[in-house]
């Protein structure tokens, strides 16, 4: 069966505040790694997809519909190429 | 009076909300899996807290891709009353019931305790045996409980009236100390405090059992003396 | 990992591949008696799982034949999956605690997780909904930044699971000492309630009935740790590392909701969840305890990854999953309710009446074990005890008093003290009140929780003070348990019964074996006396690091029952004018005393002593007290003494109290002291009071100044607003963690 | 000032269970997206660094102390060139 691989980035939208990259900045500061300027957390995902349909709009979809919500978050992804198994 | 409790898997407050319309208050009421395709026989709809699979992905999302939420929005529009609490609050955000998201509390810690609220709104089906900017204690029980939207929305909520709890010291960084808002049409109550903890005062505070009287005073108002 | 057709018997004996297995050279001979052949890796994994100390108790049997488990009230000691209560009304309670410390010192969120999940399926797999966890937690000073973590993710970790599962955590104890620094202590327990006639057990009964697998899929978590192909990985292999264990709180929900449901169909025949050692122990111990025997197909097995070997099924530690012996031809009725929740349950197997374990996999024969050998014949050890130098030198040592300049800025420092100070930090994040059934939130010194529908409630409180029992096993093992029941007793209600969580260092040093048996036979004497029966629990070995052992901990959760709502009696002081009694006289007893870790840094001497006659006698006449509604308020004088106790009692209202000492007064103040308890009582009961209790002394009044003040002899030696020292008190702990380090 | 941009991935190490990802695939599936074999569920974090350390090793080490849990994580991130600010 061909494959695609899909990596989706979930981040937060610009202005949203994001107490959990405040924490890690906090930490890492306070663990000498004064050189962090801003950290922002957010989730990466991989898709294992069948490649009978199409990826792209199937993936679109599904981070607009379920994975990702518009109204605090930016979605990216990639698509790697047939992976066979 | 009829109350539907919506049993999703991972909700756990389901038999806790039951108990609070059927013993507390004296009503009808029914657990109703979620797989249930129909809700016209029910007068009202209460969304229970807990962690509706496992919280994953999002509190609230994957619930919200369910069948019986299309349903919800149905009965919504007909203007039943629904009230979601914790995460059911969480679950109507997501299906775009209620306007606005929720983020991890400021501290990132889960945090359950009583809180001090402020009835902002004691118009609504919901709130209407308040009196207005009463001081009530309900606990509450979240880690994500961290209210948001933006600017023109909260205006919005504002305007018209839809904020309809707020904390009288923030525990979670919610903006504007919003507990609690409600829809425009004036059926729709998401609010992350448990009135349905607070309905004896055995167990601490029965403030939350008048928002049950109010659902079950304005249906009979509606149903009973009108008929 | 290998499989196992790689190695064959005649390799594992010849190279004494077992004894990287935690099989000894004659365990190994005994195996090969028993079998009449040598074992295959799949039958010698299978073993080495039974007979550890884990699941078969070989070197604590011993001790543990000693407990008193017997009373009127007992429905089921131990040996099931939990020990059950009779409370009544047809009603049972039903409870168990459980240790996760070498999961949480590797992994603290997972670790502390995955033990909270274990012992609500022990509890829910007798058939009993749980309603409430409880913990027993030991770290080291927080001063280390590896501690804090610890630390931190392990309460992450409790509150992750317990939250999700919707069962409140209601209460528990913490405590922190050097000994624990390498080895924290993790140890959960859960309550749960049924109705006796719903009660289950873990049998596999009636001949070709078939075996379900229900829940998480099975996959290579927490395989056996000490495996000998550990140090051989070779890079291929590397990916099929036996990995940590992750719990699914979710699943878990779920196969809650499923397995209280499956319960009311009479389809069902027996039901055990797969812990320690997983599909290996519970498999054979339902057969074993049938008398029956099982035959499995593994290709059955519903698995996580791919190729995975008889040898890594059996030894799996997946989370989330239940084994059901359900009547032949009914099986789909079972399957049914599993599907309703979304949960997997496939037939994989069938008992049989040949006493036998046998695993079939890819058609051939992986293992076939008489299967009473696995559950039953584990050789059991007499380990050889030796009374320890520090013991005896402890023991001849003059008896420690501290001198005590400025009792104000003691009693500041001690509020301080991380084992005194508020645990609010803590128990904040867990759902306290999930199921409404909580009426005493974590905080007092015993949780209380009421049964719905009935004039009746449950307290339950875990306590073990180790610094005592590490001084004089034997005495502080019966002050552990009196500790326990001295806080029920507090609460309203008549203790029950025990579980005991034994933690404990390496037992084949003698001295750490002298440990153990002291502790418990001070602990049975308690039971008895005390009459808490044991009724269930665990045990935990080789907790040391650095060859140093922990402090001997041997947890006690008690249970126990409030006749009336109407004597739930809160811990703290409830209005202005009440008289404020001491009950039990005050001795200089400072061994192991929270004031010597505050001056000493160490602990050293006696530790304090106790007559069980007199704590008996005091704790039933508090009780009656209590039931004739003479008291306003309970609390039991623990850690810090008289003065904690008083201050404690301040935390929660307004209030102030006015109290005059006249005896020595370090020692009225700060000594730890047993058998003592401080309480209000309204003006109008005193004398009804005093007519109970004949050892209570009146020390002062409870005051509106909002300030404790304490005077000897009319001169004033104490006087401090009671907001101050809350703020001391409740913010130790955050403090510390905020700090570098 | 100059600064970099770093992108860090952390995903579960294979073999360790994913509930999250399994009920992401469950979700996805559930909503008709029967292409979706299977997910997995990590955290993604930006950092912005000043650029006045050696910014590989430092991110090795942050990676390494705090920000992935390397008992049941494995981490991976890339670094982007200078942005000025
Ligand atoms: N780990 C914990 N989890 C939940 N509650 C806790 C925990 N530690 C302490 N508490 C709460 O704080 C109370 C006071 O703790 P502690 O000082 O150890 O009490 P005591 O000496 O009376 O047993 C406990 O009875 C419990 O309710
Ligand atoms: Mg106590």
């Amino acid at each position: 069966m061909k494959m695609k691989k899909v990596k989706i980035y979930i981040t937060l939208k610009q202005g949203v505040l994001d107490p959990q990259g405040k924490a890690v900045q906090d930490s890492l500061n306070t663990l000498g790694y004064s050189e962090v300027l801003n950290a922002r957390v957010g989730k990466y995902m991989e898709l294992t997809l069948d490649d009978s349909v199409d990826v792209e709009k199937q993936v679109e979809d599904m981070c607009a519909k379920l994975l990702a919500n518009p109204v605090i978050e930016d979605y990216q992804y990639t698509v790697e190429e047939g992976i066979a198994q | 009076m009829k109350f539907a409790v919506i049993v999703f898997p991972g909700s756990n407050c389901d038999r806790d909300m039951y108990y609070a319309a059927k013993d507390a208050l004296g009503a009808e009421a029914e657990l109703v899996w979620y797989q249930t395709a129909n809700l016209e026989n029910y007068d009202a709809i209460l969304i229970p807290g807990g962690f509706s699979y496992g919280d994953y992905l999002r509190t609230g999302a994957i619930a919200s891709t369910s069948h019986i939420v299309n349903e919800i929005k149905q009965q919504a529009e007909r203007g039943t009353p629904v009230l979601g609490v914790c995460n059911g609050f969480q679950i109507l955000l997501e299906a775009g019931l209620l306007p606005g998201a929720m983020l991890r509390n400021k501290n990132l810690k889960f945090m359950c305790h009583f809180e001090e609220l402020i009835v902002e709104n004691s118009n609504t089906m919901f709130t209407s045996a308040y009196e207005s900017k009463q001081m009530i204690s309900l606990p509450i029980a979240h880690g994500e409980g961290n209210y948001y939207c933006d600017d023109a929305t909260l205006d919005q909520l504002k305007e018209n009236n839809q904020i309809v709890f707020t904390y009288a010291s923030n525990p979670n960084g919610s903006i504007n100390d919003i507990a609690g808002i409600i829809n425009e049409a004036g059926n729709v109550l998401g609010m992350m405090p448990h009135p349905e903890r607070a309905v004896e005062s055995l167990l601490g505070s029965a403030d939350g059992l008048e928002l049950f009287k109010s659902v079950l005073n304005n249906w009979r108002e509606t149903y009973v003396a009108g008929a | 990992m290998l499989q196992a057709p790689e190695i064959s018997p005649e390799l594992i004996e010849k190279d004494g591949l077992y004894r990287e297995m935690g099989i000894t050279d004659e365990e190994f001979q005994l195996v090969k008696k028993i079998l009449g052949r040598l074992p295959n890796f799949t039958e010698t994994g299978i073993f080495s799982v039974m007979w550890s100390e884990h699941c078969s108790y070989k070197t604590s049997k011993p001790v543990l034949k000693k407990f008193p488990t017997k009373a009127p009230h007992v429905i089921q000691g131990p040996g099931e999956g939990a020990g059950v209560i009779d409370i009544g009304d047809g009603q049972a309670v039903v409870f168990k605690i459980e240790s996760h410390n070498h999961p949480s010192a590797v992994e603290p969120y997972q670790g502390a997780a995955t033990g909270v999940g274990g012992i609500i399926r022990d509890v829910f797999s007798m058939g009993a909904r749980p309603i409430a966890i409880l913990n027993s937690l030991r770290f080291g000073n927080l001063t280390s930044g590896r501690v804090k973590y610890l630390f931190e993710e392990v309460v992450n970790g409790i509150a992750g699971y317990g939250n999700c599962v919707g069962v409140p955590t209601v209460g528990g104890e913490v405590q922190f000492d050097n000994c624990y620094e390498g080895n924290p202590l993790v140890n959960a327990m859960c309550v749960g309630l049924i109705d006796q006639k719903d009660i289950q057990k873990g049998i596999a009964a009636g001949i070709g009935n078939t075996v379900i697998y229900a829940g998480a899929r099975t996959g290579r978590d927490g395989i056996h740790g000490a495996t000998f192909a550990s140090e051989d990985l070779s890079e291929e292999s590397e990916s099929k590392r036996p990995s940590v264990q992750v719990g699914d709180p979710f699943m878990e929900k779920l196969l809650i909701e499923a397995c209280l449901e499956v319960i009311h169909c009479d389809a069902l025949v027996g039901m055990q969840d797969m812990g320690a050692a997983g599909l290996t122990s519970s498999a054979s111990e339902m057969a074993s305890k049938a008398g029956t025997g099982m035959e499995m197909d593994l290709d059955l097995v519903p698995q996580r990854e791919l190729d995975m070997t008889p040898y890594e099924m059996m030894l799996s530690e997946s989370q989330e999953r239940m084994l059901l012996v359900v009547e032949k031809g009914r099986e789909q009725e079972i399957i049914d309710v599993f599907q309703k929740y979304g949960l997997e349950a496939v037939a994989v197997g069938r008992v049989t009446d040949d006493k036998r374990f046998r695993l079939l996999h890819k058609g051939e024969v992986a293992a076939d074990i008489p299967v009473d050998s696995l559950a039953e014949d584990a050789p059991v050890y007499h380990k050889p005890s030796k009374v320890p130098t520090y013991f005896e030198e402890f023991q001849t040592m003059e008896d420690y008093y501290p001198e005590v300049l400025d009792f104000s800025e003691t009693l500041k420092a001690l509020l301080q003290q991380t084992t005194i100070a508020s645990k609010q930090w803590v128990y904040d994040q867990y759902d306290s009140m999930v199921q409404t059934n909580t009426v005493v939130t974590p905080g007092s010194d015993a949780a209380v929780l009421r049964v719905r529908g009935f004039d009746k409630a449950l307290a339950m409180t875990t306590d073990c003070n180790s610094r005592y029992i590490y001084l004089d096993p034997e005495t502080g093992g019966k002050i552990a348990v009196a500790e326990a029941a001295r806080n029920i007793v507090c609460s309203g209600a008549k203790p029950l019964a025990l579980t005991d969580g034994l933690n404990f260092g390496n037992p084949d040093k003698p001295e750490v074996f002298w440990q153990i048996e002291k502790s418990v036979d001070g602990m049975c004497e308690a039971s008895l006396k005390l009459q808490t029966p044991v009724i269930s629990g665990n045990v935990s070995l080789y907790n040391e690091s650095g060859n140093q052992a922990i402090y001997p901990t041997p947890v006690v959760g008690m249970v126990g029952l409030h006749e009336s709502l109407d004597h739930i009696t809160p811990s703290f002081f409830q209005s202005k004018g009440d008289a404020i009694y001491v009950i039990g006289e005050t001795n200089p007893e400072f061994g192991g005393s929270e004031l010597q870790n505050l001056l000493e840094n160490d602990y050293f001497g006696k530790a304090p002593k106790i007559d069980l006659e007199v704590e008996a006698k005091r704790q039933n006449q508090l009780l009656k007290a209590i039931q004739s509604g003479l008291v306003a308020s309970a609390h039991d004088l623990s850690e810090g003494g008289l003065a904690v106790a008083l201050a404690e009692s301040l935390f929660s209202n307004q209030l102030g109290c006015e109290v005059e000492v006249n005896g020595d007064v370090t020692s009225d103040l700060f000594s730890e002291t047993q058998s003592r308890f401080l309480v209000s009582v309204k003006e109008e009961n005193q004398t009804a009071f005093e007519a109970l209790l004949e050892d209570a002394k009146s020390i002062g009044y409870v005051t509106d100044s909002g300030k404790l003040s304490v005077s000897q002899s009319s001169k004033t030696i104490i006087e401090e607003p009671a907001e101050s020292l809350k703020a001391l008190w409740k913010g130790a702990i955050p403090c510390l963690l905020k700090s570098k380090g």
